[in-house]
């Protein structure tokens, strides 16, 4: 989707480069919600419990830009970055993730049910692998319907061994639905070390058990998560059906709030810090390391306004407690 | 009027909402062709083809997600578990997802599905095809609860299902499905939450659910002969329940009887003694409000325990005459 | 004696029983080096090693799976579902394999195990990890519903359940597990099925199940000094439920509430209401049997809504203050 | 396992002549038990439902040999003659299905849950893959008691959609457990051909995703079956873990009692029934029409005796319908 219609250089012959430029800052600025994320946790301004996608933007940078605002998403509950790239509103997330009435889901959702239903962001999720039968039914609808739309729908490593994963990765097959299935194959499930979970090398390798087509990609490479993105939903488009992207990437910090990480090495998290997919990106878009400073101060004082934002938005009102169940 | 079973009254329903509304479409195992298990959608793939009528793989969980998926993006789907018993595979996608989406997303989705299940015992189908599991899901924020008793219901309240605009668990009886009774051919709808006195009567409120509303009408037969007029009220929807009916009848008749298929413990039939007693029922309560209920065991398989496994209309008779002779 | 966290006597119960027997060993997500979600199992993996804590994919019906085919064939299982909430994709094993296999074969199957569940809200985990769901099971015959309420009773009550010969849910509520009381440190039992009277009063009886339990002690503090005497009875396993000291609490009180944190509707409290109506405490009732309970609503994750969407001290103070006053 | 100590002929250098024949016999016993419980549905005489083999004896005749009166079997709900070849009595088996207190579950169970746990028989199964999970416990069980036994878990080709298919095999896989999963794939589930449900040719393909063995063979081949499974039993028993393997046959009857067969022509079933495993089998032996004929009569009369014990049982007594739920 070029952003401006006067011919624009190109990264990698298919990402225009102003375009480049708003997804690294979408990536430094998951990052800054995340850490302020942790921080506002550590001071018990939130509660409940967090899954922060650092180390990982990769991923959700790759995959937003390739499809359109029409398109359905369906995330998980390390999702913050998919939120932002799906376009969504920082003051409203935080909102939201402070559970307050101004929230995205009135405060009633919290980091893992944030959903925009308006904008076909069909939610985080809270149950590992709860998405992937919803996508389905979305992937049917899009198919009755008789648009062009495609679903987006994100899991991770131990997500793939939930039967719900094999039935409707079978049934997306069948019936040639415009389902994407990406997995973030962060080499963890909680403590499960990936080795431990899985017989196969790779999670792609099991979409050909449903006659699909499967592909692995560095998911810390902004480009290949999004060439591979963007031919998926081509495919879908025709009609010729789902297409399980794995996308290999690595969580720095711990699973959720409480992890002392005992399951690995600090050299393993030093290792993969060294492939930090937002200084990858930067250093493709030349952007040095003071330019870099820059695009963190913007995001750190976007975060800052709507953290203002969200502390200035009431709370929900106790007697708005029933609302919102039925319709 | 016209005479249809139960069955019939079903397939009437799903045909004339499919024919008035292109986002309604069937969705189960062996629904196509075959016509579902007990031959509630025969012919309906002859007359909408396999994109509205879709057999799926064996894949509950698939199934419920479907619909789900399908009605937060603009359809109105229409699932099927083949037994109900099969919806412990689907309990993930329908309490976890379905129910909550609305509320979790703050009241900005909506999620209009209808899942009908072939429910209860009596066709020798043993202890993993003849469960009766409605009260999980009464216990469920964000699902209704609905269990027609006639051919008349079963339409009606179908037909109010599919234009509700949330997920409705739609409990049928198997051993209902050949029973005839007369029912409208143009479209109708009786409105989700809304009880039924089937019969009136002075002696004692008999709330009777499913298939235990045509066993209580017979032990009415029975015990008007003995000068008893039992008044029988069919919830209908379980939820939302509309208590008042059962309230006043309660106040009327001052004695009440409760009879469920499903297992006695942890059953509907307690909500529905605790909605008695927390209502100004209770002070005209001349007797202990009683359960009749399934007994606390999976249904065995061999035709006779099976039988006594469940109310039968002789128990229906017999607890009822105790209660209102007070010999309780 | 020496005082024990809730999570402490869970995980010496474990640990002691696992010492004894070598059939008993744990399985669950990241029950091993991560220690189990709420740390419970921290430890045990040095202790006894990972062929005996078993770490699983995520996959919850392949863990009860694994309880079951174990336990059919002679071992003795304790499962982990990490949040209660996610039985809800072991439901088909647990409900139609586990709970039924003896039955099914004859009374000629034994299947020993434990399913351990992590229950309740008041974490700020929202709809999907917040569930208080053991009604749905004390609804299924061929299980037992345990749920205890302190760190005593957690001991004492999961060395009995795993020492039962049938398969058992055990839920345990997340914000009891760092509350501290007395545990002894040998080996002891509290036989299944045995209701505890926690405080004598002769004003109203209370029965509270887990959390609800110390939530009702504060309350009945706080009336004490009103010259209010609470009675507060835990069923402790709701199945099978020990009925007796409950029913003659009430014939004595003459007055009755029912406090549990599940949604109200289709829970636990109308069980006890009808049992409690059902029995001869019917007569000596002053006052309706009343519920307080969870509302009708998924859990919130706003942390003001979550609180009051599950009933609080307060709560309890106040219900119970208008039911002794004769105020309902 | 040999059955007589002196040098015997082996059948295509595995199975011993004299076992052979015996496989040949509750072959056709167990097809006389099912056209006579067909009669018998007819006639009222028992209610429920139930599931003929006809046609699929091969997969039953090849596995039951190929393992030890100490391993475990989890059968499927079309699982008569796995019952025979485990051991089954036919008396106490008629009287189950006819819902007699002398059946194996005291009449509670029937058809669909047949089993008797004394055997390691663990019973038939009415939800579709409900034994895959459990054959998990039974493995691990095994491995933790370090006996040398093996568990054989069957199921049908729509099983293998069910989620729990999934989950089971992975685990099973990734520890090394000692299961044999015999997918019997007639073609069908109920009325949904395989063709429909799958985008593989075969279910064993699946085995790659758990990085698990995995092979097809001709299931109305008794030979081949039990040659598959023995060589599974044998790898199990060592350590090496899984098999999967799909026995390819084809039910001749309705999948149930009340099916019209409208989702498959005649031609289909009669082409399939040339290629009946049971007159297969017996001219691998050189039995001829009149040898065939006469172990008929053999198996009708000791159906006949059956059918006379079950008669004579009495039905279980009401007042104990609350029994065996609890241990
Ligand atoms: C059904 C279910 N089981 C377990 C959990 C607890 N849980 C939440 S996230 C998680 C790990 C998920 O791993 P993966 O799918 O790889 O995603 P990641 O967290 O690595 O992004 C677990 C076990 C859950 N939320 N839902
Ligand atoms: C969970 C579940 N879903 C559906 C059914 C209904 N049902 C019983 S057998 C069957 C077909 C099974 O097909 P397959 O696994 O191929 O075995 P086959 O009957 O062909 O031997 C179906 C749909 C069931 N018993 N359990
Ligand atoms: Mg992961
Ligand atoms: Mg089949």
């Amino acid at each position: 989707m070029p952003t401006s219609s006067k011919k624009e250089k190109l990264i990698e012959g298919v990402l225009p480069e102003s375009k480049a430029h708003e997804l690294l800052y979408k990536m430094v600025l998951t990052r800054a919600f995340e850490e302020n994320a942790e921080e506002m946790y550590g001071l018990g301004k939130v509660h409940g419990t967090m899954h922060l996608s650092i180390g990982e933007e990769g991923v959700a940078a790759g995959a937003g830009p390739a499809l359109r605002p029409s398109d359905y998403l369906l995330n998980t509950h390390r999702g913050h970055g998919h939120f932002l790239m799906w376009g969504g509103d920082l003051n409203r997330m935080m909102a939201e993730f402070m559970g307050k009435e101004a929230g995205y889901c009135r405060g009633r959702g919290g980091s893992m049910h944030i959903a925009d239903v308006e904008s076909n962001n069909l939610g985080a999720q809270g149950i590992v692998a709860g998405n992937l039968p919803i996508s389905v039914g979305v992937g049917l609808s899009i198919q009755m319907r008789k648009t062009d739309q495609v679903v987006l729908t994100l899991f991770g490593d131990g997500a793939a061994n939930e039967g719900a994963f094999h039935e409707s990765l079978n049934m997306a097959s069948i019936w040639n639905l415009p389902v994407i299935y990406l997995c973030e194959n962060n080499q963890y499930a909680m403590s499960m070390a990936f080795e431990r979970a899985f017989r196969v090398e790779q999670v792609s390798e099991r979409a050909a058990a449903y006659g699909m087509k499967g592909l692995t990609v560095d998911g810390n490479d902004v480009i290949a998560v999004y060439k591979a993105v963007s031919e998926a939903a081509e495919q879908a488009r025709k009609g010729a059906g789902p297409t399980l992207i794995e996308a290999i990437t690595y969580r720095w910090k711990g699973h959720s709030k409480s992890d002392r990480q005992l399951y690995r090495t600090r050299e393993e998290v030093k290792k993969w810090m060294e492939k930090d997919p937002i200084k990858r990106f930067a250093a493709k878009l030349d952007v040095d390391e003071a330019g870099l400073k820059e695009i963190e101060k913007k995001a750190k004082e976007e975060i800052r306004k709507a953290v203002e934002f969200a502390d200035n938005s009431p709370e929900p009102d106790v007697n708005t407690i029933l609302e919102g169940i039925y319709a | 009027m016209r005479e249809l079973s139960y069955m019939e009254a079903l397939r009437e329903a799903m045909r004339q909402a499919m024919q008035k509304d292109d986002r309604v479409f069937l969705i189960g195992e062996d629904i196509g062709i075959y016509g579902g298990a007990f031959g509630v959608s025969a012919g309906l793939l002859d007359e909408f083809g396999p994109k509205r009528i879709i057999d799926t793989p064996i894949s509950e969980a698939g199934i419920a997600g479907a619909c789900i998926g399908a009605a937060v993006t603009g359809m109105r789907p229409i699932g099927e578990m083949q037994f109900s018993d099969f919806v412990v595979i689907a309990m993930e996608q329908l309490v976890m997802q379905g129910a909550k989406m609305r509320f979790m997303f703050g009241g900005k989705a909506e999620v209009p599905f209808v899942m009908r299940l072939a429910g209860g015992s009596g066709t020798g189908a043993a202890a993993q095809h003849s469960e009766s599991l409605e009260n999980w899901f009464v216990h469920v924020p964000g699902l209704k609860v609905v269990m027609p008793s006639s051919p008349y219901d079963a339409k009606g309240l179908l037909l109010a299902a599919i234009e509700d605009n949330n997920p409705i668990m739609f409990f049928e009886h198997k051993v209902l499905y050949k029973t005839k009774g007369p029912v409208p051919e143009e479209m109708y709808t009786i409105p989700l939450g809304q009880s039924h006195v089937v019969r009136e009567g002075k002696d004692l409120t008999v709330v009777a659910t499913s298939i235990m509303v045509s066993r209580a009408l017979e032990a009415a037969e029975q015990l008007s002969k003995e000068g008893i007029e039992l008044e029988i009220i069919d919830p209908r929807t379980l939820k939302p329940l509309d208590e008042k009916p059962i309230i006043e009848s309660v106040i009327k008749t001052g004695k009440a009887l409760i009879v469920h298929e499903a297992v006695k413990t942890g059953g509907f039939g307690g909500e529905l003694t605790a909605v008695i007693m927390e209502s100004e029922a209770f002070g005209y309560l001349d007797a202990p409000v009683k359960r009749l209920a399934g007994l606390d065991t999976p249904i065995p398989y061999n035709r006779n325990l099976e039988y006594h496994a469940v109310p039968q209309v002789e128990n229906i008779v017999e607890e009822a005459r105790k209660l209102v002779k007070g010999q309780y």
